[in-house]
């Protein structure tokens, strides 16, 4: 949209400072933008892949998976005082598995027998408890947990813009972990078994597979994730109590864009949602432009026409979904109906 | 005895400004006004199974509206005083209404996420449309005086805000004893069933959708009344997260359950907050101890009480005794590990500590004065969890084996992915 | 159902006997966002008030009574804030103290507003101590609210007199702000203060408030204007991530903000913050003895550094208390009396005298605008970096003059 | 039992009826005619798609081709609840009773829908009268007076069954469908089951899908036979038993 003409207000934004627009530095500016969207995408993908993988087995929608991922920021910033970066972002994730272990075992499987609604309230009491004990722990301000120097340099250039190596890494984490839960569901016998969990618990169960220990486990590997997520995406976003609730709402859209219980689907959704918002909040044009450019006379209309497109960037996801929702409810690559 | 416990109630709340302070009749407003806003909720929950996770959209659309048609009345039109909550009633209603077909295409998880699609849809449009919205800093406007009423002082404005609740808590009694409430319930049991016998089950639920979202929308005009104003933050996530803890708290199926957890936590947050800065963390701890042990709520355990009272049964009064000073200890053990903790992570702590020479400062909790470090704060610690844990080991048993089958009807259909 | 009726009122009843304490005469309370999101912003307020008065206290309390104040909690929201308005004025609370948002801070004007025409008898006096929001001294302005914080236009207006007389401001600035009334008076007054400075805005944009994950798309729109400064009124979430996409994609630009000293936004933003400004009431190095003083004795009291709203809060109670000793003792809780000599006070401050503006009850203070430096004395955050002052500018330097919009019905 | 052929025009007629799920053809070119007041009994072995041509009928889900008429009106692809107003009404083979709300009330709700009176809020008015009456009388006819006040949940599986079809036939509808509606009940249950459909759908034209011989026997007038997604004979019930291509394929030889 924006590569495609190169006078006018829309192109202003990604035109150089003295106004003339060749090719290449609209290109520029496309791929950057593309490439900010993606990792931004990746990183929702790395909290949102336990979330859907333990809605599609167990048919509840965890609330407090969000606040797996703040707990595994808290526990990197801790241990990192003590440990190593590698060393810290592994013990996070170990913790965050047995945090997510105790939950499951200990607490969801009490309310099991009430039926889902129950077990998506107790998460939801949950996510409200751990972020006030986060508060009581570490205080209410963000904590110094930080990109160590080490890894503070620029991977590489495009045009005047250089991209921050620790973005690159944040991604490539996020590819290494899809690629390594696909390979352990698609070719591993336990991959097996989870998978015709997610389809037939009850099945399962009859074929001899101790279905509960999977439930667990997969709940403790979902919850680990989402500590790994946060342990590494916590030194780039500010760790503070709040960041659950922030990325929490967004990690349902994606889980429900994508299809509750398929992976592809939530890979797929997080990277459009990340392109999506990133691309909007490049353009510079207003409601006002779309509605001349489309003719109709601007009418006005008690001031909505000034609103910028890039400040609705934050309702896009929830749009899609409601489309989503009710015009294809098995998301994108869901199959459950 | 029990057909006059209405009446009783009603009794208690007219004679009430005489009784207390006006912090506690301030508090008392907005105790009315969050029991009419759950009661409108749980409409939608209680009957009908529903369960929407973005209810202050309507609270939010009522509150304006209201507000909107007091600045009229300013600017000279003839709209009746009385009738101001009314305004923000039919704005609800009408917002429900476009919005509850669209939600209700769905049911369980599905339903939840659509209504949060469209709260933050909405929010998005309200922050954005100043002129009429007022953004930020919101819209005002003077509650007008009506007839011998001046409607200035506080006491007024708790009458007034007291014949709205009856008026709504007494329409929702009506509507639940109605055919149409009988259907509500069907929907509720078998959807499909419902619809093979006529009746168009889309309609229907649109429908308590959009009346759920009118009692909400007069609670949000009874807000806006009393506050005088309102503005965008109300569209925020907190209000349809508070509505849906007190309905829990209070017990999604009895008739007055959300009104009875509305009062608990509004007056929990009104006096305790001063209190402690910790008050939301034994908000959020409390709402998980009464999901898991107590899953139709306080209201719900009251009412098994009342029932195996009317089968004959004695109550085991021993039994309840000892879990009640169980639950007592725990909680005193939590205050106090969670108030300790909290000063000490605090800096101002340790620049006491540096400034006064003493290695580790005095806590005052409960009024007495705890020395973190010290082996007796240890130990009472572990005393009250000890002791308290103890006493509470028989309580998981027979209270959950009874609820589940009684709870498994009631919301297990309603969270089952469709 | 008829069970639960009965159940019902046992709670209610029980719940009015036992929740009616009988709280003290207290004639000052205090509303802070001490839980809800901006809790940081309530723990910064809370230090500079038990500084400010344990000074006071130290020093004999008021008419010889040491005063400590009943902090209540709004949550950060204003509905919270109503709440509490109303708790303090029926605890017999004679004067609040308000910190936090501007949001909540109109909504709190309000109802004191409504309260003391209702009850001419019995009025209350507010000092807003941290709200920056314009309207609350001019459109909204009334007799008994007073302000000790500053405004959009004397916060622009100081950057950009000490960037332009060190010619560090450059011919091209961008405006990136959140979109409401606080980021769209920043937005105005930098497009204002383009004629005297002599730069042109070369871009402006508004985004949402505490939501945007990701500014690297801002950050690139900054870089592609040209800009040498951007001047941003951020706060608390919306600096933060801003200073760190700004570190990672390594802008030239230099950033000249209102809440950079606040806790955590240096140390996340590392290297990139280095070279950028903020205008602030407080700089230790720009006090000389007496700023590190103050420093010290307020370290030593709270256990934190004096960093821009604490500071505020310790102006408002020097200001307060003066003006308290100045009338008769059985004066000192009547607000009318108080708010009289509240209107002709003055105050020490480290960087000079502050005083009250009688049209407006607007605070004139001086600012000091410090510049990111790692030769910097005292260090913040933690880190190697620390406010280096470019110039301090005095009260009457950094005064804007009121628009004429505030009329204040005085009492008879 | 044997069949009389009444001189009416047919109630329901199901022309050239296909459904495929995906590429899987479940159903194929079905034509059945019901007359006014014929009791058919679709019967066939397990996977023949006899539930599936219920769902057709009932409106669950929407034939791949071919029409359905009821009364000389389209109705395939009709929601169900228009098909209960226009006079088809079905039970289920998992009994579908509202478990929380009272005998009485579930049919109270039946009848309340017959009378269109499905919005209302008030009680007051002589239609209510006439609706609390029939109520009654319905339950009095299916005698189960004494369990009115008793919550469907708490029933007994035959008396929740008995309660379904009084639901069933409670919306006044010309043509019935029954799904297995003596499915795990014992001998004894299942005769008075019997004489409890004759009974209730006296008068009214009845479709129903059954495996118990005795009771195809012993209530339909004619029978359809469905194997493999086609309808392999349609005769009176002496016919069925007697005609070869069923035995082979589904009584499995001669008739023992």
């Amino acid at each position: 949209m924006a590569a495609a003409r190169c006078s006018g207000r829309v192109d202003r934004a990604y035109g150089t400072g003295t106004g003339d627009c060749g090719l290449r530095t609209l290109m520029d500016a496309f791929l950057v933008a593309l490439l900010n969207g993606l990792v931004y995408g990746l990183l929702v993908f790395m909290v949102s892949a336990g979330l859907t993988l333990v809605f599609g087995m167990m048919g509840v929608l965890n609330f407090a998976h969000a606040s797996f991922y703040m707990i595994g920021a808290y526990a990197a910033y801790f241990s990192g005082r003590y440990i190593g970066f590698w060393a810290a972002v592994g013990v996070a994730a170990v913790v965050v598995a047995g945090v997510g272990l105790f939950t499951e075992r200990l607490l969801l499987r009490k309310v099991r027998v009430y039926g889902h609604t129950q077990e998506l309230l107790l998460t939801y009491g949950l996510f409200f408890v751990i972020e006030e004990v986060v508060k009581l722990l570490f205080g209410p301000t963000p904590v110094a947990y930080r990109v160590p120097e080490a890894l503070r340099f620029t991977a590489f250039t495009i045009g005047q813009s250089e991209f921050p190596f620790f973005r690159v890494l944040m991604g490539g984490v996020a590819l290494v972990m899809f690629f390594v839960i696909y390979a352990m569901l698609t070719f591993t016998r336990i991959g097996l078994v989870v998978r015709a969990a997610v389809e037939r618990p009850q099945m399962v169960c009859a074929l001899g597979h101790n279905v509960s220990l999977i439930f667990s486990g997969l709940f403790a590997v979902g919850a680990g994730l989402a500590g790994l997520a946060g342990a590494v995406a916590g030194m780039y976003y500010p760790t503070s109590p709040a960041m659950a609730h922030e990325l929490g709402t967004i990690v349902f859209v994606v889980v429900v864009i994508g299809g509750l219980g398929s992976l592809n689907g939530a890979l797929a959704a997080s990277l459009l949602i990340g392109v999506m918002t990133s691309f909007a909040v490049g353009v510079e044009a207003t409601f006002g432009d779309l509605i001349h450019r489309i003719g109709l006379a601007s009418t006005g209309f008690a001031g909505l026409d000034a609103v910028q497109f890039s400040s609705i960037a934050g309702v896009l996801p929830y749009a899609l979904m409601l489309v989503l929702l009710l015009w294809r409810p098995a998301g994108l690559a869901g199959n459950r109906n | 005895m029990v057909r006059f416990a209405p009446v009783l109630v009603i009794l208690l709340l007219l004679g009430l400004p005489r009784l207390v302070d006006m912090a506690f009749l301030n508090a008392m407003v907005l105790v009315l006004i969050a029991a009419l806003y759950a009661m409108g909720y749980n409409l939608l929950w209680g009957q009908a199974g529903l369960i929407s996770f973005g209810h202050a959209t309507y609270f939010a659309f009522g509150a304006s509206c209201t507000i909107l048609m007091m600045q009229a009345i300013e600017k000279g039109s003839s709209f009746p005083t009385p009738l101001l909550p009314l305004a923000g009633g039919v704005a609800g209603f009408l917002l429900g209404l476009v919005a509850g077909w669209f939600a209700t295409i769905r049911t369980g998880v599905y339903f939840a996420m659509i209504t949060v699609a469209i709260t933050e849809l909405v929010r998005a449009i309200v922050q954005r449309w100043d002129s009429l919205f007022g953004g930020e800093a919101g819209i005002a406007a003077g509650r007008p005086a009506w007839g011998p009423f001046g409607l200035q002082k506080l006491v007024d404005v708790y009458y007034f805000t007291l014949v709205w609740v009856v008026l709504g808590v007494a329409f929702l009694w009506f509507l639940q004893r109605s055919p149409l409430g009988l259907v509500i319930r069907g929907v509720r049991e078998q959807e499909e069933r419902v619809s093979f016998l006529g009746y168009d089950t889309h309609a229907l639920k649109t429908l308590v959708f959009a009346i759920s979202a009118g009692i909400s929308g007069v609670a949000g005009g009874l807000l806006a009344f009393t506050n005088e104003s309102t503005n965008v933050t109300l569209y925020e996530g907190a209000y349809s997260s508070t509505v849906l803890v007190n309905t829990v708290i209070g017990g999604a199926g009895v008739f007055l359950g959300p009104a009875v957890g509305a009062a608990l936590t509004t007056l929990f947050g009104y006096y305790v907050a001063n209190m402690t800065v910790y008050w939301l963390l034994y908000m959020g701890l409390l709402f998980v101890v009464i999901v898991l042990y107590a899953p139709r709520g306080l209201s719900g355990l009251a009412v098994e009480a009342m029932q195996t009272l009317r089968a004959g049964k004695r109550l085991a009064f021993p039994l309840i005794l000892r879990r009640g000073i169980g639950a007592v200890l725990l909680a005193a053990g939590t205050i106090l590990l969670v108030e300790i903790i909290g000063a000490i992570v605090a800096p101002v702590y340790w620049a006491t500590a540096k400034s006064t020479g003493v290695a580790w400062p005095a806590v005052t909790v409960f009024g007495l004065a705890w020395t973190p470090a010290a082996p007796l704060t240890m130990a009472t610690i572990a005393g009250l969890f000890g002791l308290g844990s103890l006493l509470l080991r028989g309580a998981a048993g027979p209270a959950r084996r009874n609820a589940a089958a009684l709870i498994g009807r009631l919301t297990g259909r309603a969270g089952r992915a469709p | 159902m008829k069970p639960g009726l009965l159940f019902s009122a046992a709670i209610l009843s029980a719940s009015t006997m036992l929740a009616s304490p009988a709280i003290a005469q207290l004639a000052i309370d205090v509303i802070l966002p001490m839980t809800g999101p901006t809790a940081g912003t309530g723990e910064l307020f809370k230090n500079g008030i038990d500084f400010a008065f344990s000074e006071v206290n130290d020093a004999g309390g008021i008419h010889g009574k040491k005063i400590t104040p009943r902090i209540l909690d709004d949550g950060g929201t204003t509905q919270g804030g109503t709440d509490r308005v109303r708790q303090a004025v029926a605890g017999g609370a004679k004067i609040i103290l308000q910190g936090g948002g501007s949001a909540v801070a109109a909504a709190i004007s309000a109802d004191v507003k409504r309260w003391n025409e209702r009850n001419p008898e019995n009025p209350v006096l507010l000092i807003m101590m941290g709200a920056e929001a314009a309207a609350l001294t001019r459109k909204d302005c009334h007799f008994y609210a007073f302000r000790t914080s500053t405004n959009a236009d004397m916060r622009v207006k100081a950057l950009m007199k000490a960037l332009s007389e060190n010619n560090r401001l450059g011919s091209k600035v961008y405006a990136i702000n959140q979109d409401y009334s606080w980021g769209r008076e920043m937005d105005a007054a930098v497009e204002e203060n383009a004629g005297p400075y002599k730069y042109q805005v070369v871009g402006s944009v508004l985004h949402d408030v505490s939501k945007i994950q990701d500014f690297s798309p801002y950050v690139e729109r900054i870089r592609d204007s040209g800009a040498e400064t951007v001047v941003t009124g951020n706060w608390a979430r919306d600096l933060l991530l801003l200073m760190q996409s700004v570190a990672s994609a390594n802008l030239k630009a230099k950033f000249a903000t209102v809440f950079l000293d606040e806790k955590g936004n240096i140390a996340s933003a590392g290297k990139a913050a280095l070279g950028s400004f903020v205008a602030t009431p407080f700089v230790a190095e720009a006090g000389g003895a007496e700023g590190e003083a103050y420093l010290k004795k307020f370290n030593e009291k709270t256990g934190a550094n004096p960093i821009s709203a604490g500071n505020n809060a310790v102006i408002a109670i020097r200001l307060l208390s003066r003006a308290m000793a100045g009338v008769p003792e059985k004066d000192s809780t009547n607000p009318t009396a108080v708010a009289l000599a509240l209107e002709k006070a003055k105050a020490p401050w480290v960087h000079g005298e502050v005083s009250m503006r009688a049209e407006d009850h607007q605070l004139r203070l001086p600012l000091v605008v410090g510049e990111v430096s790692t030769e910097a004395k005292f260090k913040l955050d933690g880190t190697d970096m620390g406010l280096k002052p470019v110039k301090t500018l005095t009260a009457a330097e950094t005064e804007v003059a009121p628009d004429g919009s505030c009329q204040m019905q005085r009492p008879r | 039992m044997t069949g009389r052929q009444p001189p009416s025009p047919p109630v329901l007629v199901i022309e050239g009826v296909a459904k495929r799920f995906g590429p899987i053809p479940v159903l194929s070119d079905i034509n059945i005619t019901l007359k006014h007041g014929e009791r058919r009994a679709l019967i066939g072995p397990n996977g023949a798609g006899k539930s599936t041509l219920f769902n057709l009928v009932s409106g669950r889900f929407r034939p791949t081709s071919g029409t359905i008429l009821l009364d000389g009106k389209r109705i395939d692809g009709q929601p169900p609840h228009l098909l209960s107003r226009v006079g088809l009404s079905r039970s289920f083979q998992i009994t579908q009773v509202f478990g929380g709300l009272s005998l009485y009330d579930n049919v109270f709700m039946a009848i309340m829908s017959r009378h269109s009176r499905r919005w209302s809020l008030v009680q007051a008015g002589p239609a209510w009268r006439a609706i609390r009456a029939e109520t009654d009388e319905l339950i009095e006819h299916a005698q189960l007076t004494g369990l009115s006040r008793r919550l469907a949940g708490t029933l007994a599986y035959s008396e929740q069954r008995a309660l379904e079809i009084c639901m069933t036939v409670a919306t006044g509808p010309s043509v019935v469908l029954l799904d297995e509606p003596t499915a795990g009940m014992s001998r004894a249950e299942t005769a008075a089951m019997v004489a409890f459909i004759a009974r209730m759908t006296e008068g009214r034209t009845l479709m129903m899908v059954e495996h118990d011989m005795d009771v195809v026997f012993g209530l339909a007038d004619t029978i359809s036979v469905l194997a493999n997604g086609h309808i392999l004979a349609t005769g009176t019930p002496a016919e069925i038993r007697d005609d070869a291509r069923v035995q082979d394929a589904y009584l499995g030889g001669g008739a023992h």
